[in-house]
Parts: structure tokens; C-alpha cells; sequence
């Protein structure tokens, strides 16, 4: 049996996941290129990306500004080496989307402007109006269609890494339109399959977001980084969890309690609105508990306030906003408050990798939000993600294009039989299961519960024991689920349930690295252990499969070179 | 107060064992004022019956996955309020003109081939040194193609196109504002290479001027405009003598 | 054979999809398609009746004896009618084109409305020009 | 449906011309055909208003005015350029693809000839130019 085989094979169709595809053209275009994606690729969730991508363009801002910011937002857990690297390529990034023709807002100079941005000191978040993200995809997807180098796949649900002595050649997938599970093998294989905020219920993300890549590297021996790291913005839209953008305060919208307060002058007084978005969401959730939160039929929540920004300035520069009011809020931003509360938002853990994205496992590589290259540490910058998707994006597919040049071709031997492997598991746990009871559904939305009960803004021990029980519990019943859907042709019960597998696992090491982490650090807040304890804690947690549910923990050095740890304040 | 409830019938198709799609219902709890069609979906799917398939992801209008036919009318669905059909009940099928792959799924192949074919990305005669730095671009300028840059591909203008519907080899709305929105960017130099795929007997000259297109754009795109401007412009570089300028 | 291949071999080729037809009365299902159709069918009575003032001008070759103008009421009705179908070419066409003309006034592109409400102004003026000729060359 | 390899696309020029004469001849009708039914086939006839047509002197009169003739000889070939394009299309809709094909477009835009050719011969055989 033949499969396709490939140089270079991109799992995702993300900013991070095109943006590595291109770099691995421009390295050597005799490589021919794979690009695996669940959805089309301009459904990827970076689509839905609001505020803007932050890059150190402006005469009066520095490298060292952005590093430094960077770093102190991250709470000293990011490596620091690779902040510095990351600041200096940002901005020849930001210009080459520019020149790929993203529609950058402008100065009156014609150059790309920027706003100010939670936790920057210095106008740095460059971006198009309020859909940032949306323009970004299109524009990196729309200029992918000129390389004819590059082969997609479509609607293609990545189940299994192919590793063969620890090196990796492929992937099993299945494509959704056939039904068929296909083995697509390359030389160099690269992560790029964005964040897993659908194990929480409250969240920003996006049906697709269910951390597969995560999951699948987990599988393959690689450690998750940091999983305890989960962000929270501070301003989602009750029930559905819709972002409004932090743009919106970068802007100088205000943040009232329901006694038409500016609380933030009680935690964060001098950044106020623009502090950073671990800080705001516990001071939002704290006065929550001191009864100073207005009550609604989905929760209680905040005001954010953008009135007296005036209509020309709100359609300016959130459109967008005014647009998501009326449709989903059913308001007016000009005219009403926006009702908001903090919503999981952004992993900052993820696949372990380094700098050029290479993870230990020779030939698999890593970006974007799936991966944690020690750019975010304990709290990401807002607008720091889309830059890193085409900074790691395009050292991936860079340093993917120079393994693929150089290494023989994949045997097919191996891959027949993995493949084979796979097929029979697909089968046997999910297709043709045989007596199952339970609800996909129901495990899902139990879980999510579970994770927003336990894991989310404050954590304590009894909370996350409980959760990893609770999770542990989960994953039995989910070995007695029933698949309701026999059809071979987009059988999205299928891949809803290889999601929810995927989730449960990842789950299991956010709620296991979260229990062992004993201070509080970044978005990472114990009730049990609120202060920072650098001579214990200055760490990354790794986390490793094993038989059991309970990952093994190692733990690894961050990476210091100019910025010293010190208090965190703002 | 007793609970709410309302009919939701679907499209049903599984090519592997029904020759045409059929409609299924579906009585559900409306539960809330802030109910969208999708949810409705999704709570079938999660509780009621989960082989139905559909595509979704932002549940925020920006992906573009989530359109159908809602009561005979291109919809996204994320951003259909349930309330605005209770107590009727609510037809969901797929978009209309396209060919069915199964049950809500659309094969919208024809367009991404369409897309590429517009060539959707900035031509220049001479490649812009990365190291010059940006091009430089006013407000004024974006604003010329802004409008045209924020189609989100949902295909709810194809589904509303008859003229797609009766020549699928149509280039049709979305691809055409495309091509306009990078023939209008300031830093492209591409119309030369599009003309020939815009102009070409299967291009804008099919479009009968429905208008539906831009009636059904959940993103004010208005498709209608770019294609008629798009004759406009290529009937005066050919027929005026000052037409045929360089770009 | 492993697992692998039979799964792929039980699939197989392309896979199959259903294609609607469009039904011959899609433009009744809803009021703005029916609209547009209407909109193109005033192509129709609208060729009649300048048919009809082709015939008017052949017919003063004839002679002043043989020439008398047509003035019966079923004319009447019929051109009533036409005028009906001209009057809605007239406002949906000028109003599209309107919407599409894109013109710059010293650098900032002119609002559509301005443009349509021009087209509706130039309407204006060449029917009272027409009309004056029609009316104040007559004895 | 594949677009990528078959044919190398190339504007369709008689489609242009075709469009270009559609949108003039529509516009020249959208402007100036309402009046005159109005005047001509309604209020002449009611005997509202004098008009030309209604007596032959006057008829013959204006006819033979040269710009006359021309504007005459514009508006009744460009607007059925116009009607043949739009009644094209108007049966694709109905469901005859046909109506798309070489054939068609050559009775109907030949049509629009035939019109223009019958209308210089009407306005040159009608009523000899006079500057009267
Ligand atoms: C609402 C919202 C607003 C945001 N705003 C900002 C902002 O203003 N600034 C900022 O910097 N960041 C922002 N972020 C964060 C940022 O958008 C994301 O971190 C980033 O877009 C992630 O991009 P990605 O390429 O890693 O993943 P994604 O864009 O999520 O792409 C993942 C890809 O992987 C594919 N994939 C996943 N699993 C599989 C599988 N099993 N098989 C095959 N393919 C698979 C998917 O199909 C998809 O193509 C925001 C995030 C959200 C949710
Ligand atoms: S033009 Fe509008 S309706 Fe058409 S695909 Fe784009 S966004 Fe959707
Ligand atoms: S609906 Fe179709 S016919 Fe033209 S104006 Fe829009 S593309
Ligand atoms: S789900 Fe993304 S547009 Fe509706």
C-alpha cells in the first residue's frame, strides 16, 4: 500500500502552521510540502484574533522594552533568551505580513500604526482595525495559493504521530470527506495546531481549539511545558464567551463594578485598565466575591465602558465591537456599557520545544499556541501570540526545511504497519464499539464544568484534587461511550470524540502540573500559596505520559540572561 | 412557567445509504432568549442525536463555517437568533447551489479553486526589498478596497446567487470581491494577470445584476458592487482610448 | 493486505455527494428574486412600444393622406402599461448604476447617494427637454 | 469543475461589447423612453397635450431633422441591444441554458442589427432631411 510522502508535513492550518509552510519554501523550494488541517484553513481559530500583533516598529520604543515587558508579564517564567530573539524578528515579521498585503491600520505617515496594550509600556500592538487575527490568516492563507510547493490537505483529522525510533516520519489521518485513514509520512513533521480552550466551558476559543497537537505529542513521549499556565482575559461576553478585545481598553475603555467604580484603582492603580490580564481577572473575580459585581441571568459580571470614547472613534477602530454588541449582546456600544467577565482565553503551555521549534523527538517540530518555546512564561502579553505564531511559525518550517534537505526518505515499512495500528484502534474504540452508553456530550460538558470549577482563576489543593479525580472518573466513562454514527462520510461524532480524548488527557496535565506547583506565579494562582516563591518554583513543569492517568512531573530551569527576577508589580 | 420548546427540522444525507437528502425534526428546549440556531444544533447533537453533522468553529460570525439555509434564507447560523423564528418552527438546510457531501455539509471545493484562480495575493512587477520597510498606505487608500477585504468566504452569496445556481462555473460574488479587493490595493500590481480570469466568459459578465449577493453578505461586502465595478473598469480600459492606463 | 489498506480499499474513490437541481421556479420562492425577474422582463414591453414608435415614423412615409396617428383606448391601455414596465427599468437602473459608478471629487470618493440622486436629477432634466420638444414643436 | 488545468482563461471581448452596449442602451432608455410614452402614448392620445406625432406636418416636420434622426437612431439601437442582452438572460433564468450559447447570442444580438439596420432605412426613407 502507498501513501503521500513529503519533505516537509505542517499539521495546521493556523497563522503558525501557514506562516511555517511559506518559510519552508523560501528555505528550499524543491521541497514539497504537506498541510494537514481539520478545517479549511481560514476557519482556523486565529480567524477570530481581535486586538492586534505586538512588534517593536516605533522610533521611540526598544528591543529591550519588549523583551522586558515581555518577561515581567510572564511572572520570570519565560526563557529569556528566546524573548530576546523573539522581540528582534517580530518586527521584520509584522513588515512581511505588510508586504503580503495585510491591511495594517495606518498613521497619517502611511506607516503601521500600533495601540497600546495590556501590560506594554509603549504603543507596540500593530493591527487591522479590530480583526487582526481575521486579516492575518487570510492574507498568510491567500499568498500560501501562490506556491504551488505547497499540497493541502483539507478537512484532515490528525490522529497519531508516526514515530519510529524516536524520530518522527508522519502522520495518521483521517480524511473527513472519504472516511478514509490515510498515513501521510515527510521527513520533518510540524505541530501547529493552536490552543485547547474547549476543556474549558467558559471560554474565547473556538470549536477546534481542543489541543489535539498537544495531546498527540503527549502520546509520542514528548513532555507538555507549563500546562499549569492557563490565561484568562478579563473580558468575555456572558454565555457565550465572545472576546471583547483588549483593544478595547487599549483604546481607553473603562472597567466599572456595579457602583460605577473604576475598581482597578484598588489592585493595579497605576496601569489601571492597561495592566496585565492574570492581575485584572482576579481583581475582577475578587470583587465578584465582595458583592460588588452586577447580577445577570448568566453570571455576574463587570461594565466595560467605551462611551465616552465617541462613535468616531469607536467605528475607527472597533467596528468590529460595535458589530458583536448589536449582534450578540443585542446593545449599542456607543450608547450602552458592555457586560463583561473574565473567560479562559490562551495556553501558555504547550508542546515542549526550543527556539527553532524542535522538540526531543528528532523530525517533529512545534509553533504557535500548541507549543510552548519559553516565550510566555506564566502570562502572555495580549498581542504577543500572533507575533510568536510568525516568529516560531517561520523558525519551524525553516528548521523543518533544513532536516527535510538533508535526511533520507522515510521507509515504508514501518509506517504500513503503524498505520495498520492505528486503523484497528480507530475501529475497535470509536467506530465499531459495541454496547457503549455514554454521551460524548455529556463526558464533554462535565468536564468543562469540572475544569472551570477547579482550574480557573484561583486554585486551590482541595479544588484540583478533586478535579483530578473527577477527570480521572471521566476518563472511565469515556471508555463506555457510544458512537451513534455509523457513516464513513464527514462522521463528525467521530472526531468529536477523538477531541474529547485528546481533551481529556491534556486536561489531566493541567490539573496535575496546576496541584504540584506550589506558589502563586502568572495566571497560576494558589489561594493556598499566593506568593511567587522563585527559590522553589523558578521552574517549568514538564509533564510525561505514562500508564497510569497521572502524568510524571520533571522540571527544568528557566533560562535567565539580562533581567533579573524581581517583584512583579505595576 | 412551563419550558419553551420548538421544531428544528434538518436536512438528513448520508450518501452511503440514502439516494436523496430527507428532513428530520427535532423538538428541543428553547431555553434562552440568547439562543442561536447553532445552539440548537449543537444541543441535538450533544443530546438528542450526534451523527448530524455540520461545520462550525468561532460561534462568532468571523470563521465562516456555520452557514446555511435557515427557512430558505442563507444564514449564519452563530449569529441567527432563535428568537426571531419562535414560535414558528425553523428549517435548517445546507446552502443552496452547492452539492450536498452530507447532511448540513456543503463541498464548497469549487470555490476554493475558484479563489486561487483570482490569483488572491499582491502582485508586484518588481518584488519590495523587506529590508525598505513597509510600503507606505493611507487610510484613505485602505479604505478604497477595505470593504472588499472582509469577505469571510461563508458562501451564504453563492447560495444566494441564482445565476451560481444555474451555471456553477459562474466565477460568482465572493471571488470577484476578492479579485477586487487586491485590483484596488495600492500596493498591488496584479489586474493585468486577474483581468483575464474576471473578464473571461465565464466572469463578471454572467452576473445578471441580482443584487441577492450583497442582500445576504453577513458582512456588508456588497459582491454586487465589486462585480459590476469590475465590468465598468474593464469595458472603459478597452472602449475609452484613456481607459487603457497603466496600472 | 493489513487493516490499513481495507480501510482504504472499502472507501475508495471520490466520494459521492448529492447535487440539487435548481427548480424551474426559484425566482417565485422568493419576493426579491421575483422583483429582479421583473425588472429583466421590462425588456419586453419596452421593445414593443418603441416597435410601435418605429412603426409611427415608417408610417409618415406614407403620405399625409394615409397618416393618422394611433389614439384608441386599447392603445392607450397598452402604452400605460409600458410605461408602468419603463418607469421601474428607469428607477431600479438608475439607482444600480448610481450605486456603482465610483467617482472621486478632489481625492475623496463621492458618496453613492450623491451619485444616484444625480442620476435621478439628470432623469429629471432630459424628460422635460424631451417633453418640451414633443409638446412645443406640436401645432 | 476543475479550474486549475483545462483552458488558459482570456477576456471575453464580445462579452464586453455586449455589456458595454447593454449598460449604455439602458441607461439611455432608463432616461428618456418613460417620457416619451407618457407624451406620445398617453397624454397625446388622450388630446392632454398637442405632441408632434399627432399631425402629420409636425411629424414629418421633426423627422427631418438630422439630430433627430441621430438621436432617434441611438436610442432605439442601443435600448434594443440592451432588450436583446436582457431577454438573453431572462431565459437562462427561466431554465433554458441554451439561451447562453453562440447560437442565441447570434439571433438575439443579430436581432439588434437587424433592428438598427430597419431603423437607418425607416428614418432615411421617412421624411428627407430638412432644416426646417
Ligand atoms: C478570541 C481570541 C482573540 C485573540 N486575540 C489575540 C490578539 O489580539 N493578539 C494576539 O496576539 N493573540 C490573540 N489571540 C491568540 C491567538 O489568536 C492564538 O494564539 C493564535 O491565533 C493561535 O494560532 P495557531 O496557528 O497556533 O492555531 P490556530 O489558528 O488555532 O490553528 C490551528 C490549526 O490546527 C488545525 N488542527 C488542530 N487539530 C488538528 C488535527 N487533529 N488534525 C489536523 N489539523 C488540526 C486546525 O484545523 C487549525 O488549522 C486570540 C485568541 C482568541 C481565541
Ligand atoms: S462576500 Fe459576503 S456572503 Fe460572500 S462569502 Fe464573502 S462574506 Fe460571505
Ligand atoms: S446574486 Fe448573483 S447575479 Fe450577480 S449581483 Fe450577485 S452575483
Ligand atoms: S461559527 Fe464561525 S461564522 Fe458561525
Amino acid at each position: 500500500m502507498d501513501f503521500e510522502s513529503y519533505d516537509v508535513l505542517v499539521v495546521g492550518g493556523g497563522l503558525a502552521g501557514i506562516r511555517a509552510a511559506i518559510a519552508a519554501v523560501d528555505a528550499n523550494p524543491r521541497l514539497k510540502i504537506a498541510m494537514v488541517s481539520k478545517v479549511y484553513p481560514m476557519r482556523s481559530h486565529t480567524v477570530s484574533a481581535e486586538g492586534g500583533a505586538a512588534a517593536a516598529l516605533r522610533p521611540e520604543d526598544s528591543y529591550e522594552n519588549h523583551a522586558f515587558d515581555t518577561i515581567k508579564g510572564a511572572d520570570y517564567l519565560a526563557d529569556q533568551d528566546v524573548v530576546e530573539a523573539f522581540v528582534r524578528e517580530a518586527p521584520i515579521e509584522v513588515i512581511q505580513m505588510e508586504h503580503w498585503g495585510c491591511p495594517w491600520s495606518r498613521d497619517p505617515d502611511g506607516k503601521i500604526s500600533a495601540r497600546p496594550f495590556g501590560g506594554m509600556t509603549t504603543w507596540r500592538t500593530c493591527f487591522a482595525a479590530d480583526k487582526t487575527g481575521f486579516h492575518m490568516l487570510h492574507t498568510v492563507f491567500q499568498t500560501s495559493l501562490k506556491y504551488s510547493q505547497i499540497h493541502r490537505h483539507d478537512e484532515a483529522f490528525a490522529t497519531k504521530l508516526l514515530v519510529e525510533d524516536s524520530r518522527c516520519v508522519g502522520v495518521v489521518a483521517i480524511d473527513m470527506r472519504s472516511g478514509r485513514v490515510q498515513a501521510i509520512t515527510a521527513k520533518s513533521v510540524i505541530l501547529a495546531t493552536g490552543g485547547l480552550g474547549r476543556v474549558y466551558a467558559f471560554t474565547t476559543n473556538g470549536n477546534i481549539c481542543t489541543g489535539d497537537g498537544m495531546a498527540l505529542a503527549y502520546r509520542a513521549g514528548v513532555g507538555l511545558k507549563d500546562m499549569e499556565m492557563v490565561q484568562f482575559h478579563p473580558t468575555g461576553l456572558p454565555f457565550t464567551g465572545i472576546l471583547i478585545t483588549e483593544a478595547v481598553r487599549g483604546e481607553g475603555g473603562y472597567l466599572l463594578n456595579k457602583d460605577g467604580e473604576r475598581f482597578l484603582k484598588r489592585y493595579i492603580p497605576n496601569k489601571m485598565e492597561l495592566g496585565p490580564r492574570d492581575i485584572i481577572s482576579r481583581a475582577m473575580v475578587t470583587e465578584f466575591e465582595a458583592g460588588r459585581g452586577f447580577e445577570g441571568p448568566h453570571g455576574k459580571y463587570m461594565h466595560l465602558d467605551v462611551r465616552h470614547l465617541g462613535e468616531d472613534k469607536i467605528d475607527a477602530k472597533l467596528p468590529f465591537m460595535r458589530e458583536l454588541g448589536r449582534e450578540f449582546v443585542g446593545i449599542d456600544i456607543v450608547k450602552d456599557p458592555i457586560p463583561v467577565r473574565p473567560v479562559m482565553h490562551y495556553m501558555m503551555g504547550g508542546v515542549d520545544a526550543d527556539i527553532s521549534g524542535a522538540t526531543p523527538i528528532a523530525g517533529l517540530y512545534a509553533a504557535g499556541e500548541c507549543a510552548n518555546v519559553g516565550l510566555n512564561g506564566g502570562n502572555r502579553l495580549g498581542s504577543n501570540s500572533l507575533s510568536e505564531c510568525l516568529v516560531f511559525g517561520a523558525a519551524a518550517g525553516r528548521a523543518a526545511a533544513e532536516r527535510a534537505s538533508s535526511v533520507g526518505p522515510v521507509g515504508a515499512n514501518p509506517v504500513t504497519a503503524l498505520l495498520a495500528d492505528e486503523t484497528r484502534r480507530i475501529r475497535s474504540s470509536f467506530l465499531d464499539k459495541k454496547g457503549g452508553e455514554e454521551r460524548i456530550g455529556t463526558i464533554r460538558e462535565e468536564m468543562q464544568h469540572d475544569m472551570d470549577a477547579g482550574a480557573g482563576v484561583f486554585r486551590t489543593r482541595e479544588g484540583l484534587e478533586k478535579l483530578t479525580r473527577q477527570l480521572g472518573a471521566l476518563r472511565d466513562r469515556f471508555e463506555k461511550i457510544k458512537i451513534e454514527d455509523s457513516s464513513r462520510t464527514f462522521n463528525t461524532e467521530l472526531t468529536a470524540a477523538l477531541e474529547l480524548d485528546f481533551m481529556l488527557e491534556v486536561s489531566e496535565t493541567i490539573a496535575y502540573s496546576a496541584l504540584a506547583r506550589e506558589e502563586s506565579r502568572g495566571a497560576h494562582a494558589r489561594r493556598d500559596f499566593p506568593e511567587r516563591d522563585d527559590a522553589k518554583w523558578l521552574k517549568h513543569t514538564l509533564a510525561f505520559r505514562t500508564d497510569r492517568a497521572e502524568p510524571r512531573l520533571e522540571y527544568a530551569d528557566v533560562r535567565i540572561t539580562n533581567f533579573k527576577p524581581q517583584a512583579r508589580t505595576y | 412557567m412551563a419550558e419553551k420548546r420548538i421544531t428544528i427540522r434538518t436536512t438528513r444525507f448520508d450518501p452511503d445509504k440514502d439516494k436523496v437528502p430527507r428532513l428530520q425534526s427535532y423538538d428541543i428546549p428553547f431555553s434562552d432568549d440568547s439562543m442561536v440556531v447553532l445552539d440548537a444544533l449543537n444541543h441535538i447533537k450533544a443530546h438528542v442525536d450526534g451523527s448530524l453533522s455540520y461545520r462550525w468553529s468561532c460561534r462568532m460570525g468571523i470563521c465562516g463555517s456555520c452557514g446555511m439555509m435557515v427557512n430558505g434564507v442563507p444564514k449564519l447560523t452563530c449569529s441567527a437568533f432563535m428568537r426571531d423564528y419562535w414560535p414558528r418552527s425553523i428549517t435548517v438546510e445546507p446552502l443552496q447551489n452547492f452539492p450536498i457531501v452530507r447532511d448540513l455539509v456543503i463541498d464548497m471545493e469549487d470555490f476554493m479553486h475558484k479563489l486561487k484562480s483570482i490569483k488572491p495575493w499582491i502582485i508586484r512587477k518588481q518584488e519590495y526589498p523587506l529590508g525598505a520597510g513597509e510600503h507606505r498606505q493611507t487610510m484613505d487608500q485602505i479604505d478604497e478596497f477595505r470593504q472588499f477585504s472582509e469577505c469571510i468566504n461563508c458562501m451564504l452569496c453563492y447560495a444566494a446567487c441564482p445565476v451560481y445556481g444555474l451555471n456553477n462555473e459562474f466565477l460568482g460574488p465572493a471571488a470577484t470581491a476578492l479579485a477586487r479587493r487586491y485590483n484596488l490595493d495600492s500596493r498591488d500590481q496584479g489586474l493585468k494577470d486577474r483581468l483575464p480570469v474576471l473578464a473571461n466568459s465565464e466572469g463578471v459578465w454572467e452576473c445578471s445584476f441580482v443584487g441577492e449577493c450583497s442582500v445576504v453578505c453577513p458582512k456588508g461586502v456588497d459582491p454586487a458592487k465589486a462585480i459590476q465595478q469590475t465590468k465598468l473598469d474593464t469595458t472603459t480600459r478597452f472602449v475609452l482610448p484613456y481607459g487603457n492606463r497603466e496600472e | 493486505m493489513t487493516e490499513g489498506d481495507e480501510a482504504e480499499a472499502s472507501t475508495g474513490a471520490t466520494p459521492r455527494v448529492y447535487k440539487p437541481e435548481m427548480p424551474r421556479g426559484w425566482w417565485l420562492r422568493r419576493r426579491h428574486y421575483l422583483l429582479y425577474m421583473v425588472r429583466e422582463f421590462t425588456a419586453v414591453p419596452m421593445a414593443l412600444w418603441l416597435l410601435w414608435l418605429l412603426a409611427e415614423i415608417h408610417r409618415a412615409a406614407s403620405g399625409p393622406k394615409a397618416y393618422y396617428p394611433a389614439a384608441s383606448p386599447a392603445f392607450i391601455v397598452f402604452s400605460v402599461i409600458c410605461l408602468g414596465f419603463a418607469m421601474y427599468h428607469s428607477i431600479t437602473f438608475l439607482s444600480l448604476a448610481g450605486v456603482i459608478i465610483h467617482l472621486k471629487f478632489m481625492g475623496k470618493p463621492v458618496p453613492p447617494r450623491t451619485i444616484v440622486g444625480a442620476m435621478f436629477g439628470l432623469w429629471l432634466v432630459a424628460s422635460v427637454v424631451i417633453a418640451a420638444v414633443l409638446i412645443g414643436f406640436a401645432r | 469543475m476543475n479550474h486549475e488545468s483545462t483552458k488558459v482563461p482570456k477576456p471575453a471581448i464580445s462579452h464586453l461589447i455586449w455589456w458595454f452596449l447593454f449598460a449604455n442602451g439602458g441607461g439611455l432608455a432608463a432616461l428618456v423612453l418613460p417620457v416619451h410614452i407618457l407624451v406620445q402614448g398617453v397624454l397625446g392620445p388622450l388630446g392632454v397635450v398637442h405632441v408632434v406625432d399627432r399631425n402629420y406636418d409636425t411629424w414629418i416636420g421633426i423627422l427631418g431633422n438630422p439630430i433627430v434622426k441621430l438621436y432617434l437612431l441611438g436610442l432605439i439601437s442601443l435600448a434594443f441591444f440592451h432588450f436583446a442582452h436582457r431577454l438573453r438572460y431572462f431565459l437562462v433564468d427561466l431554465g433554458v441554458p441554451a439561451a447562453r450559447t453562440f447560437p442565441v447570442q447570434l439571433i438575439f444580438y443579430g436581432g439588434a442589427v437587424v433592428v438598427t439596420a430597419v431603423t437607418i432605412w425607416v428614418l432615411v426613407t421617412t421624411a428627407p432631411i430638412s432644416f426646417g
